[in-house]
């Protein structure tokens, strides 16, 4: 993964989702040590103090767990908890956006829900 | 004792030399100053093996003391030299001695072409008529910058022949010499000494000395001289 | 001196040992200063001839003199030098402040004037040694040629002494120079006019012959002491107030 | 602990304030990113710190003390600039081993490595390098001294990118092999923003604003759309930039707003986009608030 400094996400909320990727990918298990921010700073040519926010991010969100001198853990749910996350925060963001843009195009919720069913239906037919 | 007290400063110049080697880092410099130095001190090492009587001491200077009495001589070297005592004056020798036997009434007095005679020539008549003519070269010692050159200086030559005595001047002895003068560091601190290398004497910083050709002539010896050539008869001035 | 922190003498000592190397253009410039000091004082030792009567004399004289003369001319340059801008940021690039950097200066100048009254006095000595062996013997005239170890060590220490106050001079002089762009003009100026002024009334330069006068040793040291002293402490002051590295 | 603390320091050249009340502190072992335009004070400020200049009013100590002329302070601290300068007569490889002498910490495998690495000849003469590669190599000295107090006054001045990628890339790693206080000075953020933890933004010789970096991010925000449709929502906030394209209207503002306010915007039709630090400095430190077009708008 490359970060983007010109993003408009902060680097620690990138590391953030990088991790979160990487747990969901599987490549770090549950009850794993996860990198330390050290590491991470290495990994990405950052400030260790940015990495350790992006760490402290999950912390907060009950996906990583501290052991005292021992560094940061995957908690045994921490896939559940992160896809929980990504539907109630990102799904909601994106569904904000969508009817916002819908009643600029003074499109109906009628209209709005129909146009979901299609594009779901579509999805379900390309994947059979 | 003077050198119980150099000895603690030789020592510290060897050491803080050895110690600056040591603190340079560059090899190449520290190359270039150990050759340097090296250089120097072997000069200083080979400048007090030689031994000081391998200087010629015929280039020992006279001092005020020793030359008194040439001193003396030059102060009377005219007076007496006119009334005729110029022999008994101690300080005076006799440089060479000629006889000379002319048969001529007439002398002629010359010298080499267009030269003349640099010391001075004064002539005695004799009470007789022997056709015997007694030359004497009389000097004082002869020192310029308080070197003695009397022995240097080599004698006339006399020719007498029909009639006309030639008196030739021996060659100019010319002398080098090498002198050292002390760096005015060191003798702004000596007693006025070795800077002005012949300023430190109490004679005629120049030179000194006289001579005279002395001769005896039969007495009715008619004399010419040759211009350039000044003789002096005694009793005779013009 | 109180006013001098111990990790302040720490710091000049390390500077000290870095400017030994890194200036060592200095030792060059000094050697060949004084090779090129040798090679004239050898070919153009001056000469003058008497002739009196049936002599003529003519005596050539050597002297130590020119040697020196290019060691004090050498130091005055790399001491003024030593307070130029490129010199004092050259130590601020490392740990520095200005009275370590000046202290270290001092040192380094303490040991150029050592190692150049040492040298010089040595190459007088060579130059001898020189003579010795290219002229026939006879013609040497003894009685200055031998220079008696307390001589030698005695010109040594005077030789340093000179040196030492002709590099504080220096030394002052370049940190006055440094204050103002117009003083580089001004300073020599001023200089030049006391020196011709001092000549043309005095017929000497009386500043000069304060201490070429001194005939002894113990009151010459106190002279320049006091003067290398006072020429320092000047510098220091004023150096003490210059920002470095613009 | 903070190394550096400072208040109301002033600098005056002349008749100019080269440094204008400026208070601010700095904590320990952290990598500060120095960020202003050029003649923003910024090297003055650095050299006052490293006790080069003396300051002209108000307070600064550095590691407690006063810097000016203070050997405790130079001890610990090194001022790596293009313009540190070293006697001609050494090689890179003696000025290197110089400087070993002078720092207790010095990381002599890190300093012949770099060397090696950047292919610096040892026996060059500094004098002669290319000025990216004096850089480069002030720059090793600063890495290797690892001075409790390290300031880098823009020191990728010369240096091609890819040597600037591998110095910042050097620089992290020894951070965080040796944690210590990094003053990095840049008139551009955008390269440094991810090694830095904090940003100290200077203006004119003051500062205006001193932030972790990750805040920095959310500071200001962008709201584009038709003039009437913001104009309720912009009356007692800053705006830092304003352009006009067509009949939209772009206007970076700073973000103070509240969630619920934030919501009533996005339903507004008036689009929410943050603003990319470089970009939030960029307008900070602007001479006006309508940069470059204004002066073209004014003439018209």
């Amino acid at each position: 993964m490359k970060l983007n400094p010109d993003g408009m996400k902060p680097i620690y909320v990138q590391i953030a989702e990088w991790l979160e990727a990487e747990i969901l990918a599987g490549n770090i298990q549950s009850d794993e040590k996860m990198y330390s921010q050290y590491q991470l700073a290495e990994m990405f040519t950052i400030n260790p103090a940015t990495a350790g926010k992006g760490l402290n991010l999950l912390a907060d969100e009950d996906i990583l767990y501290k052991k005292r001198g021992l560094g940061m853990f995957v908690v045994s749910d921490a896939k559940e908890r992160i896809l929980e996350k990504r539907k109630s925060q990102v799904l909601k963001t994106m569904v904000m956006e969508l009817v916002a843009e819908a009643e600029r195009l003074d499109v109906s919720e009628g209209e709005l829900l129909e146009m979901i069913k299609t594009i779901q239906k579509q999805k379900r037919e390309e994947s059979q | 004792m003077v050198s119980l007290f150099f000895l603690p400063i030789v020592a510290l110049i060897i050491f803080a030399i050895v110690f600056l080697t040591k603190k340079i880092t560059s090899k190449g410099f520290r190359y270039f100053f150990l050759g340097y130095t090296a250089v120097l001190c072997l000069a200083v090492a080979v400048h007090y093996a030689i031994p000081e009587k391998n200087f010629n001491s015929d280039l020992k200077r006279l001092t005020y003391s020793e030359s008194e009495v040439d001193l003396n001589a030059m102060d009377e070297f005219y007076d007496a030299l006119y009334e005729g005592r110029i022999a008994d004056v101690e300080g005076v020798y006799v440089k060479s001695q000629w006889s000379l036997e002319v048969e001529e009434n007439l002398l002629q007095v010359v010298s080499r072409d267009s030269e003349g005679i640099p010391s001075t020539i004064v002539a005695e008549r004799k009470e007789t008529n022997d056709g015997v003519i007694e030359v004497t070269h009389y000097t004082t010692k002869r020192v310029v910058e308080g070197f003695d050159f009397t022995e240097q200086i080599q004698p006339y030559e006399m020719e007498l022949a029909d009639g006309v005595l030639k008196i030739l001047p021996p060659e100019e002895y010319r002398m080098r010499i090498v002198a050292f003068q002390t760096d005015f560091e060191i003798s702004q601190f000596q007693e006025g000494d070795g800077r002005e290398l012949f300023d430190d004497m109490d004679f005629p910083s120049y030179g000194f000395g006289e001579e005279v050709i002395y001769m005896k002539i039969p007495q009715h010896l008619q004399v010419e001289t040759a211009p350039g050539v000044y003789l002096d008869i005694l009793g005779e001035e013009e | 001196m109180s006013f001098i922190e111990v990790n302040e003498w720490k710091a000049a000592k390390k500077q000290f040992f870095y400017k030994l190397t890194a200036y060592k253009g200095f030792f060059i410039s000094l050697f060949i200063a004084q090779f090129v000091a040798l090679v004239f004082s050898y070919g153009g030792g001056m000469h003058t001839s008497i002739s009196v009567d049936l002599v003529s004399l003519t005596v050539s004289f050597y002297s130590g003199d020119m040697l020196f003369g290019f060691t004090l001319i050498w130091a005055f340059i790399v001491a003024a030098k030593l307070t130029s801008e490129n010199y004092r940021n050259n130590d601020f690039s490392f740990v520095s402040t200005r009275i370590s950097s000046n202290l270290s200066n001092i040192a380094l100048i303490a040991t150029l004037s050592f190692v150049g009254s040492v040298t010089s006095l040595m190459a007088g000595v060579l130059l001898r040694v020189i003579v010795y062996f290219t002229t026939d013997i006879g013609m040497i005239y003894g009685k200055n040629y031998l220079l008696s170890p307390p001589e030698l060590l005695t010109g040594i220490y005077a030789a340093f002494l000179y040196l030492a106050l002709v590099c504080a001079a220096g030394y002052l002089i370049g940190a006055v120079v440094q204050m103002h762009k117009v003083l580089i003009v001004l300073v020599p100026a001023v200089l030049f006019g006391l020196v011709s002024y001092e000549l043309t009334k005095f017929g000497t330069i009386r500043w000069v012959e304060y201490f070429t006068s001194e005939g002894s040793l113990l009151m010459f040291t106190l002279k320049v002491i006091s003067a290398v002293l006072i020429f320092f402490a000047g510098a220091l002051v004023l150096s003490n107030r210059l920002e470095v590295r613009r | 602990m903070n190394v550096i603390e400072c208040s109301g320091l002033t600098k005056v050249y002349g008749s100019r304030k080269a440094v204008n009340d400026l208070s601010f502190t700095i904590a320990e072992n952290k990598i500060t990113g120095l960020i202003g335009r050029n003649g923003a004070g910024k090297t003055t400020l650095l050299k006052i710190i490293a006790g080069y200049y003396r300051k002209s009013a108000g307070k600064i100590t550095v590691f407690s003390k006063n810097p000016f002329n203070n050997i405790q302070v130079a001890e610990k601290l090194i001022f790596v600039d293009d313009r540190m300068s070293f006697p001609p007569a050494l090689a890179l490889s003696e000025i290197l081993s110089s400087a070993a002498a002078f720092y207790p910490h010095w990381n002599k495998r890190i300093a012949d490595g770099l060397l090696n690495y950047f292919q610096l000849e040892p026996k060059e003469k500094h004098q002669y390098l290319s000025k990216g590669m004096a850089s480069t190599f002030n720059m090793i000295i600063g890495l290797a001294s690892r001075c409790p107090l390290t300031i880098y006054d823009e020191p990728t001045t010369g240096m091609d990118a890819a040597v600037r990628k591998d110095f910042y890339r050097a620089l992290l790693k020894d951070y965080i092999e040796q944690p210590r206080t990094i003053i990095l000075s840049s008139h551009l953020l955008n390269e440094i923003e991810d090694l830095l933890e904090d940003v100290l933004l200077l203006r004119g010789g003051s500062k205006e604003l001193q932030l972790p970096i990750a805040e920095l991010k959310h500071y200001a925000v962008g709201l584009s759309g038709r003039e009437e449709a913001f104009a309720e929502f912009i009356n007692d906030v800053d705006i830092l930039h304003q352009k006009q394209m067509g009949n939209v209207k772009y206007i970076v503002v700073r973000n103070n707003f509240s969630e619920s306010l934030q919501k009533r915007i996005g339903m507004s039709g008036v689009e929410m986009t943050p603003v990319a630090t470089d970009d939030v400095c960029v307008y900070l430190t602007a001479g006006n608030k309508g940069g470059i077009d204004d002066v073209f708008h004014r003439s018209e």
